[in-house]
């Protein structure tokens, strides 16, 4: 209880925290997002137009205490504003939009990495110093030290223009109507392919060595041999007793991996065109579109809250230890 | 009567020596292949950052050639768009690359110092306010971040994005420090130094980090790799100077003038292949310093004596 | 019923952990056998080699340690030619071991009960859940735990309970011979006490064979009824527990370490220390490994290494004997 | 209007079977935005003359007027009321009828709403009237002839639909109110692509193009790909070293061209008192090699500009013959430069930088945009010259909106920068000239600059309007107010595989870029499926 | 008389912790109320099961914890309220052996750093002279040959070597008083004694006084003047050693004594409770209660005084009229 209580109260104020600092970083941005936007316009609109645009677009027309208070109450009734450099269109339909395809990708590649990585470090810990153990985290690193858009660019490259295996851009192919049909079903996975395994690629090795290196620890602990000693069958000894115990602290890493899910596919979605939050984000920073940078921000910053706080349940379930108040640390 | 005592038992040493061989490092890297094989990769390109503008033919920046060559005896990675010589970006940005890197790791490894040190020595309300500011660290999304920040500071310099990257990077660092500080905090060395009059920040200083010395520089190692791939990424993304010399620059050039298209790969390969090999240098050798200093990847060996407490990460 | 087959029999056992310092021979060419219904004790000092040899016993070795010569039987069968399958089901059914640190043999993640049904399950298939709890119970019964506690997490139970928690597991298939390693090590005296109280009676009512390891003179001496006494992995000794009250006419490291003990009621309060340190096991001294510590070394403990004698009953490896008796 | 689509989608099929769509490639953007009103400035590529349409449409790049919904337009009153004669028998997409009260209304919906007056017609416009049944006319309060682009440019909207949407700037149009004039309505609508289909109610009948697709792409580098892989028909986007990227993947289809369009201007500030003199102006020109900005910065498209900033050969007809012929090109020459900088009695110091008779340094902060590569480039070989010369110049690189901030603030020394030209010199040295003029950035403030363009604007007499750009042409060769630097070209791909009778070098009858709206709606409607 | 010639005098010493409740904040009282006094080259020994206080008695006496209530003074000093420079002052008169050799020495320095910070911070040497006092001292803690072994490090030493070191670390302050937290505890029998015997000869040599913390009754009988037995953070017993041994009084000490190795013990221990004693900061009565077989209603309700049963033999029961039923 106490410790829930303790991480609902992180949650609540890491969220204000995050909240807050979203509000304060574009309002340190020099340059007006109002002077780029009429920038566009070559200098044609009266200062009358100029300034009906600037109310039209919430600009500085009230103390900033008083904007903090509007940004509060925008946040609570989910009204995020108007996009910028998509005026009029709600910021909220824009992430409606977007947010399905990165959480399609991003998500599934990241929990697909987390469990092919970890299941391959069970495995390799198991048959510990075997060809594969050698291997495996060795291959599997050469990926994660690349830059990832740069293989990202190569896939597509090589792939999608050279070999034309696989689509260079969109989440499915734009000629389908979207709909439950066989062919858009397939479209999308034809589509997610390239970017899914360059994510994963990139990925795999952090939850291969991880585990291994959890698992070479429980395997080393005692109450592993003595299982074996009491002859419990190898499968129960390996995931109940090993795995299970390794698979703790691999919890922690999950929760912020999958907090970064929205953030990793910034330059997945950017080399794929991939219709996802990231992408609009990346546009969204380059035409300054401060509602749409605070909302996304604000999207990923809450992602990473949630996953963080249902691991940390998830933790005391899976762990008695913590469940009974000990050994709670940060 | 004294008892005479002769010299150590070799086997003691074998157990705990490990800590101290971390200040060994040379000897340390050529003890296995990987590490080796990592220790070397980085030298070879340490040598090229240190000694870039007498290993480099041209200036980088010195838009004097012909646009567009292949590479020639003259230009071994050809020539931009702009008559740039290519080869001598590549040297040069391995010089910005490394510098940015490392000042970056180093960076965010000294500021992980001082949250988590301080929090994890300090215990109570220090900790609770320190833990709070590093959870959050931990939470927000890193190269969200980076890019938002990166897009209000406007300036940003390789230099000014390898700062950044170190203030928002620093947080697993710190927290795995704490934990390690309230293990070595806990352990009666630490009051012994209390005992002889030793000062916290003396004790801090001088008693805590010595022992932590393999996992700041593989946390170094570790933050390093990261800064490198956030830098280019960030680079690639058009967040950067596009007049800095980095590789992440020449990606973002390369990308940018369709070097893949017009078949240019001698542009747009060897910066990825410069990252991709620093990276992989580092991360050997960050797996020769985890093996050595991370318990878990010892031999399982059973813990001599009672009630030693182990570290929960 | 063969009354004669010793439970466990070990025949010039070797065993040496290859290590990037070396080989380190732990144990080296020992040979002991134990009958049912016998405690017999083994005591060393930290690290000649007592665990090692006990984990040999349950074919239980780390990956870098090898049985280099030697055999082991235990009912008269040889652990190390049985399929692996064999072995499974013969360790715990016939011999069963409590480890040294049994603190930390208890899986954190599962309750008590879990972990004991584990033991009847994996060896009997057929027996039911309903069964196997039934059973538990009973055991936590005899080792005087309240049933209560079988939904517990180890972390929830105070070290002596999970003391006495893997000891039950230890018996819980009735195994003819049980292997103790320092059982009570990092326990209370009194706690201590009392567990050793309670494998006796455990003991005298199932009559086990226990081997019980520890490096506590006094312990050993008055709970087991025969003691190995164990340096840079020989039996420099092996001697009824009985004779442990005089110092004399023992090898010279026994000796030392009875004159170390200080006594609680004993009028004379002087204590000795045995002056040196362990030997190094990777590069044993030639002769007699405790030549460099003993006071009464002569030239030939340098050369030779002394067989075994028997002395008063005792089986000692020293050379002092040899020539008192020559 | 249920029937009408369904016999329009027979005859599509009857007519071309086999033409593919039309797949168009527009500006790279994260995702599409049902968006497709014609007063929002992010409103999706179509809606501004395919969908919607205005009276008129003066192009840029052939200088021609293309009526729309109007059929021709005069001047009157002095030159005080423009009179637009309506086209007769136009009918909305839904069946419904095209009226002058349809024009009036939309007229006034910028009225009441001026964030969605864009083009500030209500600074310009007084009234605007119905005359009879097919006319509208426009007073002004004085006489301005070449604002009639804008005024004629506004997309005409349905009264019956948009008298309930509310504030025009705010109105959220989707397909279903995308109910419009033009050539094309949409068929559907995703974040990745919207297709549009000829409109089998348009004033001149269906187009021989039936079927429009527009998909999204993230950046320049995926819409290359796409482009050169023959995914797309016709594009707009830079393409560094086109004939090698793009051209020989497919020599048979694959075209391009990049016509010049305006200037790409070096801005100094004069209202820096170094800048102000016009020998410092002229030494900057004169050190600055031309070609190698354009060979280097732009993969040599663009044009070398004219010293009077006319976009040539387009304004060929306008060029002042009075200013001799070599003083129409720049040189380059810096030994030229640095002597005029002596003349003028600037001297160098211990650095080797000059410094002016008052003692300053010439010393100054040169202004792009980060992020736009070309200009990237050339701020670089600008200021290494600059510097060879005797120059200090950083390069500085704000982005966008710290730039728009910084230049239009006059927050600056140097900036590269456009300047806005229509279809005529006129409304270029207007906003650069005119000291109220919207892309003033240097801050030219001359009387008689004024006076010129005042008189271009009260007159529909061509020779008249000669003679106000003749002296405009000779303050830019003489006073250099601003330094052109090269002309910026429109980028513009196309591909012949399945459509034919794209605008060309030869042919230049619109502009060609799939992003200057409504022009695409002139090139559309020239295109012939090819089979 | 004995108040003069006492080093170091405790009164009522009451030491809390703050624990992690399920809702409130609760305390538990490790020690409560706990007199003492150490008279100069007296060694005091502290026996009583785990958990029962004795090392946060030790700290507190040395002061790497504060008192909760109670006052410590040695040499006419308070030390429980002492601050800052009085504090550091206090560090060179009370020393401090820890528990673990292997945990009490920092792995990364070398064996003469150990002692150099304590013998220039607290005796002022410097360069030559600290050099050869750093010999002195390791030579007087028997770790020869000095001139080897001063550069090595920890790790290199044996168990009884890192004690040693950690004794030579205490004596670099040149202290007066010595808490030793069970300092063989984790060492082998035959080391053990070299420890004890070492203590015992810097006992005699240097007049120390000792707080000799260990719950092994033999040891201390063997190095302490007297002994006190703790149960529960309360005092049960205390008494000159020989005497404690021969004659207990409480019935914890007769438990443990019954409990030690090589005392023919006829108590059955086998279904005896081990659960600890009860520490919240509200309990009443005997902590051991629980345990005892002599328990009554009063036991539970009140916790007995320290009485004077025999000349300097105190003890805390309300039963010690039957003393005969546990044997
Ligand atoms: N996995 C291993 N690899 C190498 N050497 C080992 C390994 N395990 C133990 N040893 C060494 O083998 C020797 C015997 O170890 P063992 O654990 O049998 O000693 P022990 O008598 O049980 O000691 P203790 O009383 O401390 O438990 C020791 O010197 C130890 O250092
Ligand atoms: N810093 C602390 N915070 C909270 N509780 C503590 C702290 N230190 C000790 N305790 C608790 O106080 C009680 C007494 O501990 P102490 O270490 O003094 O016992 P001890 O007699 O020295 O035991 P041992 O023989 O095991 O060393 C124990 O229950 C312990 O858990
Ligand atoms: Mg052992
Ligand atoms: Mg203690």
């Amino acid at each position: 209880m106490r410790y829930i209580m303790n991480r609902l109260g992180f949650f609540v104020l890491s969220l204000w925290a995050a909240v807050t600092i979203n509000f304060i970083l574009p309002r340190m941005m020099p340059g007006s997002p109002a002077d780029a936007m009429f920038a566009k316009f070559q200098g044609q609109l009266t200062p009358a137009a100029l300034e009906a645009m600037k109310k039209a677009y919430g600009i500085g027309q009230s103390s900033l205490w008083q904007q903090y208070i509007d940004y509060l109450h925008g946040l609570l009734t989910f009204d995020w504003g108007l996009s910028f450099m998509q005026y009029p269109t709600p910021v909220k339909d824009m992430i409606q939009g977007s947010i399905p395809w990165t959480l399609g990708l991003v998500g599934f590649s990241t929990v697909l990495s987390v469990f092919i990585g970890t299941t391959l470090g069970v495995y390799i810990s198991w048959k510990r110093r075997g060809f594969l153990d050698n291997t495996l985290p060795i291959v599997s690193m050469i990926f994660q030290a690349m830059p990832y858009f740069w293989v990202a660019l190569l896939f597509v490259f090589i792939f999608g223009f050279k070999l034309n295996w696989f689509p260079m851009a969109h989440g499915y192919d734009p000629s389908l109507t979207p709909g439950f049909t066989g062919s858009y079903i397939t479209s999308i996975i034809n589509h997610a392919f390239l970017p899914g395994i360059t994510l994963l690629l990139g990925s795999l090795s952090g939850w291969i060595v991880g585990m291994r290196n959890n698992m070479m620890y429980t395997l080393g602990e005692d109450y592993v041999t003595f299982a074996e000693a009491k002859g419990v069958s190898t499968s129960r000894l390996m995931f109940s007793y090993a795995a299970r115990n390794a698979i703790l602290p691999q919890l922690t890493s999950f929760a912020i991996a999958i907090g970064n899910v929205v953030s990793g596919s910034i330059l997945t979605e950017q080399v794929f065109s991939y219709p996802g939050i990231g992408n609009q984000l990346t546009s969204a920073v380059q035409s300054q579109d401060f509602p749409m940078i605070q909302a996304s921000f604000l999207l990923i910053a809450v992602a990473v809250l949630v996953a963080n706080l249902i691991v940390d349940l998830l933790y005391s379930r899976l762990d008695p230890r913590i469940r009974t108040g000990r050994g709670v640390e940060g | 009567m004294k008892a005479e005592i002769t010299t150590s038992s070799q086997i003691k040493v074998k157990q705990t020596n490990n800590i101290l061989r971390a200040f060994k490092p040379l000897k340390l890297f050529f003890s296995n292949g990987k590490s080796a094989a990592g220790f070397i990769i980085f030298s070879i390109f340490l040598f090229i950052a240190v000694f870039a503008p007498w290993i480099a033919p041209y200036s980088p920046s010195a838009a004097v050639f012909d646009p567009n060559l292949s590479p020639t005896a003259d230009h071994w990675f050809g020539t931009t768009n702009t008559g740039q010589d290519l080869y001598s970006q590549f040297i040069y940005s391995a010089r910005n690359t490394m510098v940015v890197g490392f000042g970056a790791g180093i960076l965010s490894t000294i500021i992980g110092l001082i949250f988590g040190v301080v929090a994890g020595y300090r215990g109570g309300l220090t900790d609770a306010i320190l833990s709070f500011i590093t959870n959050l660290f931990l939470v927000l999304p890193g190269l969200a971040l980076l890019i938002v920040i990166g897009a209000y500071l406007k300036a940003s310099t390789p230099f000014v994005n390898g700062l950044i990257i170190a203030l928002t990077g620093w947080a697993w660092g710190a927290r795995v420090f704490r934990s390690q500080t309230m293990t070595l905090a806990g352990r009666d060395f630490i009051s012994a130094a209390k005992m002889s009059g030793k000062s916290s920040l003396g004790i801090m200083i001088t008693e805590i980090c010595p022992n932590m010395m393999s996992i700041i520089a593989g946390n170094i190692m570790f933050a390093t790799l990261g800064a490198i791939l956030a830098e280019s990424g960030l680079a690639f993304l058009g967040f950067e100077d596009i007049n800095s010399t980095s590789w992440g620059t020449m990606l973002y050039w390369a990308s940018s003038n369709a070097a893949l298209l017009r078949g240019a790969w001698w542009w747009f390969v060897p910066p990825g292949i410069g990252i991709a090999l620093v990276g992989l240098s580092l991360v050997l050798m960050n797996f020769a310093i985890d093996q050595i200093t991370n318990p878990r990847l010892k031999s399982p060996r059973r813990r001599k004596n009672h009630g030693n407490k182990r570290a929960r990460t | 019923m063969e009354t004669n087959v010793p439970v466990l029999e070990l025949q010039n056992v070797s065993i040496a952990y290859d290590s990037s310092a070396g080989m380190v021979h732990a144990v080296n060419d020992v040979s002991l056998k134990i009958y049912e219904n016998t405690i017999v004790g083994l005591i060393g000092e930290s690290g000649s080699g007592k665990s090692t040899l006990g984990n040999a016993i349950m074919h239980l070795l780390k990956n870098n340690a090898v049985l280099t010569s030697g055999t082991i039987k235990v009912m008269g069968k040889d652990v190390y030619s049985m399929s692996k399958n064999d072995l499974r089901k013969f360790r715990w059914s016939q011999m069963s071991m409590v480890f040294q640190s049994a603190m930390n043999a208890l899986n954190p993640v599962l309750t008590i009960e879990e972990q004991i049904l584990d033991v009847y399950l994996s060896h009997d298939k057929r027996m039911s859940k309903k069964e196997a709890k039934k059973k538990a119970i009973e055991l936590m019964d005899i080792v005087s735990i309240d049933p209560r506690y079988l939904k517990s997490y180890p972390h929830e139970l105070s070290g002596g309970m999970r003391q006495r928690v893997v000891i039950a597991i230890a018996i819980a298939l009735d195994p003819k011979l049980v292997i103790m390693d320092e059982p009570t090590t990092a326990l209370d005296v009194v706690v201590q006490r009392s567990i050793l109280d309670k494998i006796k009676e455990i003991q005298r009512v199932k009559k086990y064979a226990i081997l019980f390891i520890s490096h506590d003179f006094s312990l050993v001496s008055e709970l087991a009824s025969k003691v190995a006494i164990m340096y840079a992995g020989r039996f420099i000794e092996v001697t009824d527990s009985s004779s442990l009250d005089q110092a004399d006419r023992h090898h010279p490291y026994t000796q030392g370490l009875l004159k170390a003990i200080p006594h609680l009621t004993a009028e004379d309060v002087t204590i000795e220390g045995i002056p040196g340190n362990p030997p190094n096991l990777v590069d044993l001294p030639s002769g007699c490994a405790y030549h460099p510590r003993c006071p009464h070394a002569f030239h030939l403990c340098k050369k030779e290494r002394p067989e075994i004698r028997e002395v008063e009953g005792r089986d000692i490896q020293c050379h002092l004997y040899e020539t008192v008796q020559n | 209007a249920c029937t009408d689509k369904e016999t329009s989608s027979e005859t599509g099929k009857s007519t071309s079977k086999s033409a593919k769509p039309l797949v168009i490639g527009l500006s790279p953007a994260g995702q599409w935005q049902e968006n497709f009103n014609p007063f929002s400035s992010t409103a999706m590529g179509g809606t501004n003359g395919l969908i919607f349409q205005p009276l008129y449409y003066f192009d840029p790049v052939s200088g021609k007027d293309n009526p729309m919904l109007a059929t021709q337009f005069e001047w009157t009153n002095d030159n005080k009321t423009l009179v637009a004669t309506l086209r007769d028998n136009v009918k909305w997409s839904d069946g419904e009828a095209f009226t002058a009260d349809d024009v009036v209304f939309t007229f006034d919906l910028l009225k009441k709403d001026p964030a969605a007056d864009t083009s500030g017609i209500w600074k310009e416009v007084t009234s605007v009237e119905k005359q009879g049944d097919n006319q509208v006319a426009f007073n002004f309060d004085q006489p301005n002839v070449p604002f009639q682009s804008y005024v004629l440019g506004v997309d005409i909207v349905p009264q019956h639909i948009w008298k309930d949407l509310g504030d025009p700037s705010k109105a959220k149009i989707t397909q279903k109110l995308a109910i419009g004039t033009g050539p094309y309505v949409l068929e559907s609508f995703t974040p990745q692509l919207y297709k549009m289909k000829a409109n089998s109610n348009f004033y001149d009948g269906e187009y021989a193009v039936k079927n429009l697709e527009f998909p999204v792409y993230s950046g320049n580098d995926s819409e290359q790909l796409a482009l050169t892989k023959g995914e797309l028909d016709w594009a707009g986007i830079f393409i560094p070293d086109a004939d090698k990227v793009y051209v020989s993947a497919n020599k048979e289809n694959n075209k391009y061209w990049f016509p010049p369009s305006n200037n790409v201007t070096l801005y100094p500030n004069l209202t820096n008192p170094l800048l102000k003199d016009v020998n410092v102006r002229k030494a900057i020109s004169l050190a600055i090699d031309r070609k190698k900005l354009s060979d280097q910065a732009a993969s040599g498209y663009d044009p070398l500009p004219s010293t009077t900033a006319l976009i040539l050969p387009r304004d060929k007809d306008w060029v002042d013959p009075s200013i001799p012929e070599d003083k129409l090109k720049f040189d380059y020459n810096k030994d030229a430069a640095v002597k005029t900088l002596e003349d003028a009695g600037y001297k160098k110091d211990k650095d080797g930088i000059f410094v002016s008779p008052d003692g300053e340094k010439l010393s100054f902060t040169l202004q792009t945009v980060s992020g736009w590569t070309d200009w990237a480039t050339m701020a670089q070989l600008i200021s290494q010259e600059l510097n060879s010369v005797g120059f200090d110049v950083k390069v500085q690189q704000p982005d966008y909106a710290a730039y728009a901030t910084n230049v239009q603030g006059g927050k600056y020394d140097l900036a590269i920068s456009w300047t806005n030209s229509g279809p005529d010199p006129y409304k270029q040295y207007q906003d650069m000239l005119n000291s109220h003029g919207g892309w003033n950035l240097e801050k030219w403030n001359d009387p008689e600059t004024d006076a010129a363009l005042k008189k271009f604007q009260g007159t529909t007499d061509e020779a008249v309007q000669k003679e106000a750009i003749n002296y405009l042409q000779n303050v830019m060769v003489e006073k250099m107010p601003t330094i052109p630097l090269v002309n910026g070209p429109v980028w513009y791909e196309y591909r012949t595989e399945n459509y034919t009778g794209w605008p060309t070098e030869g042919d230049p009858y619109a502009n060609p870029a799939p992003f200057n709206w409504p022009a695409p709606a002139i090139v559309l409607s020239k295109l012939k499926p090819n089979n | 008389m004995l108040k003069q010639s006492a080093l170091v005098e405790v009164e009522d010493l009451v030491i809390k912790f703050p624990v992690r409740g399920e809702r409130k904040k609760k305390y538990i009282t490790p020690v409560d109320k706990v007199n003492l006094e150490i008279k100069k080259g007296e060694v005091l020994a502290l026996v009583g099961e785990s958990g029962s206080g004795k090392t946060t008695i030790g700290r507190a006496l040395v002061r790497l914890l504060k008192p909760t209530e109670g006052t410590i003074n040695v040499q006419g000093k308070k030390v429980h309220s002492l601050k800052g420079k009085d504090l550091n002052e206090y560090r060179k008169v009370a020393q401090m052996i820890f528990q673990d050799p292997f945990g009490s020495l920092n792995p990364v320095k070398t064996i003469e750093s150990h002692v150099k910070f304590p013998l220039r911070k607290h005796q002022g040497y410097k360069g030559k002279a600290l050099d050869e006092k750093i010999s002195d001292l390791l030579l007087q803690v028997g770790l020869t040959p000095v001139e080897e072994i001063r550069k090595k490090h920890p790790h290199e030493l044996s168990g009884g070597q890192r004690q040693r070191l950690a004794i030579a670390r205490a004596l670099a302050v040149n202290p007066q008083f010595i808490v030793a937290d069970e300092p063989t505890s984790m060492l082998d029998v035959s080391i053990r004694a070299g420890i004890l015997q070492l203590m015992n000869d810097l006992k005699r040599d240097l007049g120390l006084s000792y707080l000799y913390i260990t719950h092994d009754l033999a040891s201390a009988r063997y190095f302490g003047d007297r002994i006190m037995v703790l149960y529960g953070g309360k005092v049960m017993e205390i008494a000159e050693s020989k005497e404690l041994i021969k004659n207990p009084l409480n019935p914890y000490t007769r438990l443990l004594l019954a409990a030690t190795p090589g005392s023919e013990s006829q108590i059955d221990l086998t279904n005896m409770t081990n659960d600890p004693p009860d520490l919240s900061d509200d309990r009443k009565g005997c902590p051991f209660v629980h345990r005892c077989p002599l328990a009554t209603a009063v036991c539970r309700e009140t916790m007995p005084a320290l009485k004077q049963a025999v000349e300097g033999h105190f003890v805390a029961c309300h039963h010690l009229e039957q003393k005969e039923q546990w044997n």
